[in-house]
C-alpha cells in the first residue's frame, strides 16, 4: 500500500483550503463537523462525494446553501454505499469511452451510525462485496442525533438515549455496540480503520490511505455530539481523546485483514499503567449520568469489563500479548 | 403445467390462454391420467398428439373422447437416443410439423441452424426428422 | 417565506444549491468569543484544524492566524485544545 | 408510410427484446436486482456484458432499492442508465423512485409488470406500477412484445430530453409479454445509435455563481439532493408537474420520428384508439389485453356492434384531454383496471378515465371491470361480455353495478 506519510504537517493541512466550508449549521462544538473538514483536508484530487441522510448532510445543504466545494450527492438514508457504487461505475464508463477527462476521481461515501451500523448496512455490505473503489466515512456519534437522540446499533452499552431512556426500570441503552469495523474487516476488504479526530495526523493518514487504496476502505470515526451525549461543546475533540486513552475506542488498522494497533493504542498497550479508567470518560458525559448511582453503579464495572475483554480480544488480533488478567 | 402457442400468418393480437385449441400436443403422456386434454380440442378436424410408444388406438381408449384424430410419437425415446437427455419438445415440435404441416421440414431446420451452433443443431435437426418420419396416426 | 424567494421559473431543477454556506453567517450564534493572547500562542495550528466551523486561518503574509468571527459558534473547542492556554472563551 | 431502416424479424419474447433495445441503445450503467418475470432481461443482458457485446458497466446490486440508488448516482454522474424490476422488487424500490424524479435522473427501467403479495404470486397484473403512479415517474404500458422493444428505445429520448428530465417506466404485463415469443422487428444497431444520440444536459446555476452541466463533476461542483425546506419543497414540486406537461408533446414528438423511421406507430404515443371514430360503446385499457379486445372488436363489427377500443399507452403524465377528445361521442364506456384501489371504489385508471370525461357537454356512461388480478386468464368470451354489458347499459339507460370483477368466482 502506498503511504503518504509526512504530507500532512499542522502547516499542510492550515493551508489546504477547506473543500467543506464554514457557515454549515451543525451545532457548535460538533466533532462530526471537524471530521469531516480532515477528511476533506485528506483528499488528493478529484473527489466526489456522497453522503447518507444525517446531521451532517441536513445541516451543511439547506437550499439554497452549500458547504461543499465538491461534487456532492445525497439521495436517502440507507443509499451512501450503493451511491458510491454508481458513482464510481459511471466514472469507470465515461472515462472509458471518452465522455469525461481522462483522470482518477476518488468517491468518499459519508454517513452516520445509522446510515452504517443499522439502515445503511445492507447497501455498504453489498458495495463492499462488490469491490467498489470508494472511500466509506462513518462519522460514528452513537445515535440518530438528526432526529434528536434516538439509540442506533453504534449506541454504547448503558446509554441513555430518547429510545433507550434511563428510568426507573431501564437503565438505559441494554445492548452493546455492535462491533462495526470487524464486521467490515469480515468482509476481506482492502482497509478498514478507526480514527479519533483528536489523534488528527493519524485521522488524515487514514483518510488518504483509504482513497489511495484499489477497492474499498472503511474508515470508522469516533465523533462525539454534545447536544446528544449532554456533553460540553468545548470538550467534544478531548472526548476523543480520553476515548482511546481508556480504551473504550481503540486506534487501529487492518490492511488485507492483518490488523495492527495505530500509535496512540500502541502507546497504551506497550505501557499498560497509561490506560485510563472507564469511570473517567463515561463521568464526562450526561448520557452515562445515571450509572452514577449506588442502584447502577454495577453497569460501570461491567463497561469496564467489557472494555478490557474487547481490547484484549484486539491485542490478539494485533499479535501482541494482552497483559494479565486484571484483578 | 399447460402453455399454448398461436400460428398465424396474420400478426397475432390475442394475448390469452387458448381455450379452444386445433392441436394439442402431450409431452407428459402420465398426465393423461389426470388431466382431460381433449376438453377443449375443437370439434371437427382436430389432433391430439402423445409422446408415447404405444399406438394410437391404445392411447385413444385412455383419452376417453371421440374428438379428432390420436397421434403417437416415441418422444422420450428419440431423444434419449440421439441426445441422451429425455428433452422431448424437439421431437415433438417435428411431430406437430408433420401432423399439422403448418411448417415444412426445411424451415424447420433452418431455423434450428439459425438458433444453434452446428453440432448442437445437427443432433436436434436428427431429433426432429426422426419425429417427423415415426408420428404413427389412427 | 419571504418576498426575496424565487419562484418555481427561476431556479434550476432538482435542487442545485446556488449559494455557498460561506454567505450564511452563524457568527451571531455564540454566547462565548475566543480570545487569544498573541504572547502566549506558539502558533501550533491545532486550533485552525480542530475548529468544526473553519473559523481559524493562517495566513502566510502575516505569519499567523486569523479568526473569521462570522462563523465562530463559540464552542470553546479551539479554548480547550489549546496547549499554551493561549485562548481563552468569554463572554460574547 | 415513407421508406423505412432496415429491419430484421427475429422472434424473442419481451423480456429479451428489452434487453436487446438496451443492448443498442448504448447504455453506460445498468444496476439491477432480479426478479420474476423480470429475470430474463437482467440474465440476458449479463450474457451480452459477459460476450463483450456492449460496453456496460452493469452491477448486480444486493437489493432493488441499492439498484435504483446505484442507477440515480450513476445517473447524476453522467451515465445512461437503464434497470429493470417487478412486483415486490419496485415497492422495495418505492423510496427511490420518489428521490430519482426528485433528482431529475432520467433512468430507464422496464418494469414486467406483476401481482404484490399477499399471497405471493408471481404472475402478471398492474398492481405494481399503479402503486407507483404518484412517484413521479412517466410510464408507459405495451401490448405486445414489439412495442416493448420500441418504447425502451424511445424512452431513452424522452427521460433525457431537455424539457423532461424525468425518469421512465416501461411497463410489459408479467409472462404474457415478458415471456411469451413474438415476432419482432429489430433495427440496426447503428439505427438505434443514431435516433438514441448522446445524452444531453441541462444547464443548472450552482453555488459557484456559474453555470455547468448538469451532473457530478469534479471541474465544475455542484451540490445535488440537499434539504428543501417549506420555503422552497413546493417550488421543486410544481416544476415536475411542468415536466410531465412537457412529456405530454415530447412522447407524441418522439412516436412520429420513430414513425418516420421505421413505420410504427403507437396512435399518437399517447393513447391508441382502434375502431372508435363511430363506435358507441367502448372498452379503456392498458397492456397486452388490448390486442384480445381488438380480435374481439373485430368480430362485433361483422355482427354490426359498433365497439370500439381506447388504450391508454403512457398513464404518466395522464393524456386526460385526448381521452376526453377521443371518447366525446361514445354512449358508454368499460374501462378495465388490472389492480385494485381498495376501497377506493374502482381502479385507479377507472377513476380518472372518468375524470377526464367529466368536462364534456354530454357524458358516456363509465363502467369498471377489475380483471386479471395474479395472472387470471381474460379470454374473448369475457370481453364479449363486457362489450354486451355495455350494450345493455345504452338500451336501458341504466347502470346496475358500477364496478364489476371480471373472471372471479361468485
Amino acid at each position: 500500500m502506498e503511504i503518504s506519510e509526512g504530507k500532512f504537517t499542522a502547516k499542510d493541512i492550515a493551508e489546504k483550503p477547506d473543500l467543506f466550508l464554514s457557515g454549515h449549521r451543525a451545532c457548535a462544538g460538533c466533532a462530526p463537523a471537524t471530521v469531516l473538514r480532515m477528511i476533506m483536508k485528506a483528499t488528493r484530487g478529484p473527489t466526489i462525494v456522497t453522503n447518507a441522510t444525517g446531521c451532517m448532510e441536513v445541516s451543511s445543504t439547506i437550499y439554497p446553501y452549500t458547504s461543499w466545494a465538491t461534487p456532492w450527492l445525497h439521495t436517502a438514508f440507507e443509499t451512501a454505499a450503493a451511491n458510491a457504487s454508481g458513482i464510481e461505475v459511471a466514472l469507470k464508463v465515461l472515462r472509458r469511452k471518452g465522455r469525461i477527462k481522462d483522470e482518477q476521481v476518488d468517491v468518499i461515501a459519508l454517513a452516520g451510525d445509522g446510515g452504517t451500523y443499522d439502515i445503511g448496512i445492507q447497501a455498504l455490505s453489498g458495495a463492499v462485496e462488490r469491490g467498489h473503489d470508494f472511500l466509506f466515512v462513518l462519522y460514528d456519534n452513537e445515535a440518530y442525533m438528526n432526529t434528536g437522540i434516538q439509540r442506533s446499533g453504534g449506541t454504547p452499552y448503558g446509554a441513555s438515549t430518547t429510545t433507550s431512556q434511563a428510568g426507573s426500570v431501564v437503565p438505559g441503552k441494554l445492548q452493546q455496540k455492535k462491533p462495526i469495523a470487524d464486521i467490515m474487516v469480515a468482509h476481506d476488504m482492502p482497509y478498514v480503520a478507526t480514527a479519533s479526530p483528536y489523534y488528527w495526523k493519524d485521522l488524515i493518514m487514514k483518510a488518504r490511505k483509504g482513497m489511495e487504496v484499489n477497492g474499498p476502505a472503511f474508515l470508522h470515526v469516533f465523533a462525539p455530539c454534545p447536544r446528544g451525549w449532554r456533553s460540553d461543546n468545548a470538550k467534544s475533540i478531548e472526548l476523543t481523546k480520553l476515548a482511546v486513552e481508556t480504551c473504550i475506542f481503540p486506534l487501529w488498522e487492518a490492511v488485507n485483514g492483518e490488523y495492527q494497533l495505530s500509535t496512540p493504542s500502541k502507546v497504551i498497550a506497550l505501557a499498560p499503567q497509561k490506560k485510563k479508567p472507564v469511570k473517567e470518560y463515561l463521568q464526562t458525559q450526561g448520557r452515562f449520568r445515571h450509572l452514577f448511582t449506588p442502584k447502577n453503579e454495577k453497569m460501570i464495572m461491567e463497561i469496564q469489563q467489557t472494555t478490557d475483554q474487547k481490547w484484549n480480544r484486539l491485542l490478539k488480533k494485533c499479535g501482541m500479548t494482552p497483559p494479565a488478567q486484571a484483578k | 403445467m399447460t402453455a399454448f402457442t398461436r400460428i398465424s400468418t396474420e400478426p397475432i393480437r390475442i394475448h390469452c390462454a387458448v381455450y379452444n385449441p386445433d392441436v394439442v400436443a402431450v409431452l407428459d403422456p402420465t398426465l393423461l391420467k389426470t388431466v382431460n386434454v381433449a376438453d377443449g380440442l375443437i370439434e371437427e378436424g382436430g389432433n391430439i398428439i402423445v409422446n408415447s410408444k404405444e399406438n394410437p388406438a391404445e392411447i385413444r381408449k385412455v383419452l376417453n373422447t371421440t374428438k379428432g384424430k390420436v397421434w403417437t410419437v416415441p418422444a422420450s425415446e428419440i431423444s434419449m437416443k440421439i441426445l441422451g437427455i429425455p428433452i422431448t419438445n424437439t421431437a415433438m415440435l417435428g411431430a406437430v410439423a408433420r401432423v399439422t404441416k403448418i411448417v415444412s421440414l426445411e424451415t424447420v431446420e433452418k431455423m434450428i441452424n439459425a438458433r444453434f451452433r452446428p453440432d448442437v443443431a445437427e443432433k436436434n435437426f436428427a431429433v426432429v426428422k426422426e419425429a417427423y418420419e415415426g408420428v404413427k396416426s389412427e | 417565506m419571504n418576498s426575496k424567494d424565487k419562484s418555481w421559473k427561476e431556479i434550476s431543477p432538482a435542487g442545485v444549491c446556488w449559494k455557498s454556506s460561506k454567505t450564511y453567517l452563524t457568527g451571531d450564534w455564540k454566547s462565548f468569543t475566543p480570545d487569544r493572547d498573541v504572547k502566549k500562542c506558539t502558533k501550533c495550528l491545532l486550533c485552525t484544524i480542530y475548529c468544526p466551523d473553519a473559523v481559524i486561518h493562517w495566513n502566510a503574509e502575516k505569519d499567523d492566524i486569523e479568526f473569521d468571527m462570522n462563523f465562530c459558534k463559540g464552542c470553546g473547542i479551539c479554548a480547550n485544545e489549546c496547549p499554551t492556554k493561549a485562548i481563552v472563551m468569554k463572554i460574547a | 408510410m415513407k421508406s423505412v431502416v432496415k429491419q430484421e424479424t427475429q422472434a424473442v419474447n419481451g423480456d429479451e427484446a428489452v434487453a436487446l433495445a438496451v443492448k443498442q441503445a448504448d447504455v453506460d450503467v445498468v444496476a439491477a436486482y432480479p426478479i420474476t418475470p423480470q429475470t430474463i432481461i437482467v440474465e440476458k443482458f449479463s450474457e451480452y456484458v459477459s460476450n463483450g457485446e456492449v460496453d456496460t458497466e452493469y452491477v448486480c446490486t444486493e437489493s432493488e432499492h441499492s439498484a435504483m440508488a446505484a442507477c440515480l448516482a450513476a445517473s447524476a454522474t453522467g451515465a445512461r442508465v437503464f434497470t429493470a424490476s417487478a412486483s415486490a422488487g419496485l415497492a422495495l424500490m418505492h423510496e427511490m423512485l420518489f428521490v430519482t424524479s426528485g433528482c431529475r435522473a432520467p433512468v430507464v427501467m422496464a418494469i414486467a409488470n406483476r401481482a404484490l403479495s399477499a399471497p405471493l404470486n408471481i404472475h402478471g397484473d398492474h398492481s405494481d406500477a399503479m402503486a407507483e403512479r404518484d412517484s413521479g415517474w412517466i410510464q408507459i404500458y405495451a401490448e405486445n412484445a414489439q412495442e416493448v422493444y420500441d418504447s425502451v428505445i424511445q424512452a431513452f429520448r424522452i427521460a433525457e430530453h431537455l424539457d423532461v428530465q424525468l425518469p421512465v417506466m416501461i411497463g410489459l404485463d408479467g409472462f404474457t409479454l415478458s415471456h411469451t415469443l413474438e415476432n419482432v422487428q429489430i433495427l440496426t444497431d447503428d439505427t438505434v445509435r443514431g435516433f438514441v444520440k448522446t445524452r444531453q444536459f441541462p444547464v443548472v446555476l450552482t453555488h459557484d455563481g456559474k453555470t455547468f452541466p448538469f451532473r457530478l463533476d469534479p471541474e465544475a461542483p455542484m451540490t445535488m439532493g440537499p434539504v428543501a425546506y417549506p420555503n422552497y419543497y413546493f417550488e421543486f414540486k410544481r416544476q415536475q408537474e411542468e415536466a410531465m406537461k412537457n412529456a405530454m408533446n415530447v412522447i407524441q414528438q418522439i412516436n412520429d420520428e420513430y414513425a418516420q423511421l421505421t413505420g410504427r406507430t403507437y396512435g399518437d404515443g399517447l393513447i391508441e384508439q382502434y375502431r372508435l371514430e363511430d363506435a358507441e360503446i367502448t372498452v379503456v385499457c392498458l397492456g397486452s389485453t388490448a390486442g384480445t379486445v381488438k380480435a374481439v372488436i373485430d368480430e362485433l363489427r361483422e355482427t354490426g356492434i359498433k365497439a370500439g377500443l381506447l388504450r391508454i399507452r403512457t398513464y404518466r403524465p395522464f393524456p386526460a384531454v385526448a381521452i376526453a377528445k377521443a371518447l366525446g361521442k361514445v354512449k358508454a364506456v368499460a374501462v378495465m383496471d388490472r389492480s385494485m384501489s381498495f376501497g377506493g371504489r374502482g381502479g385507479a385508471v377507472f377513476h380518472e378515465v372518468r375524470h377526464a370525461l367529466y368536462d364534456l357537454p354530454t357524458r358516456p356512461y363509465v363502467v369498471n371491470y377489475i380483471y386479471g388480478l395474479g395472472g387470471r386468464d381474460t379470454s374473448p368470451t369475457q370481453i364479449k361480455r363486457v362489450f354486451e354489458d355495455l350494450r345493455k347499459i345504452v338500451q336501458t339507460k341504466r347502470v346496475e353495478d358500477l364496478v364489476h370483477y371480471l373472471g372471479l368466482r361468485e
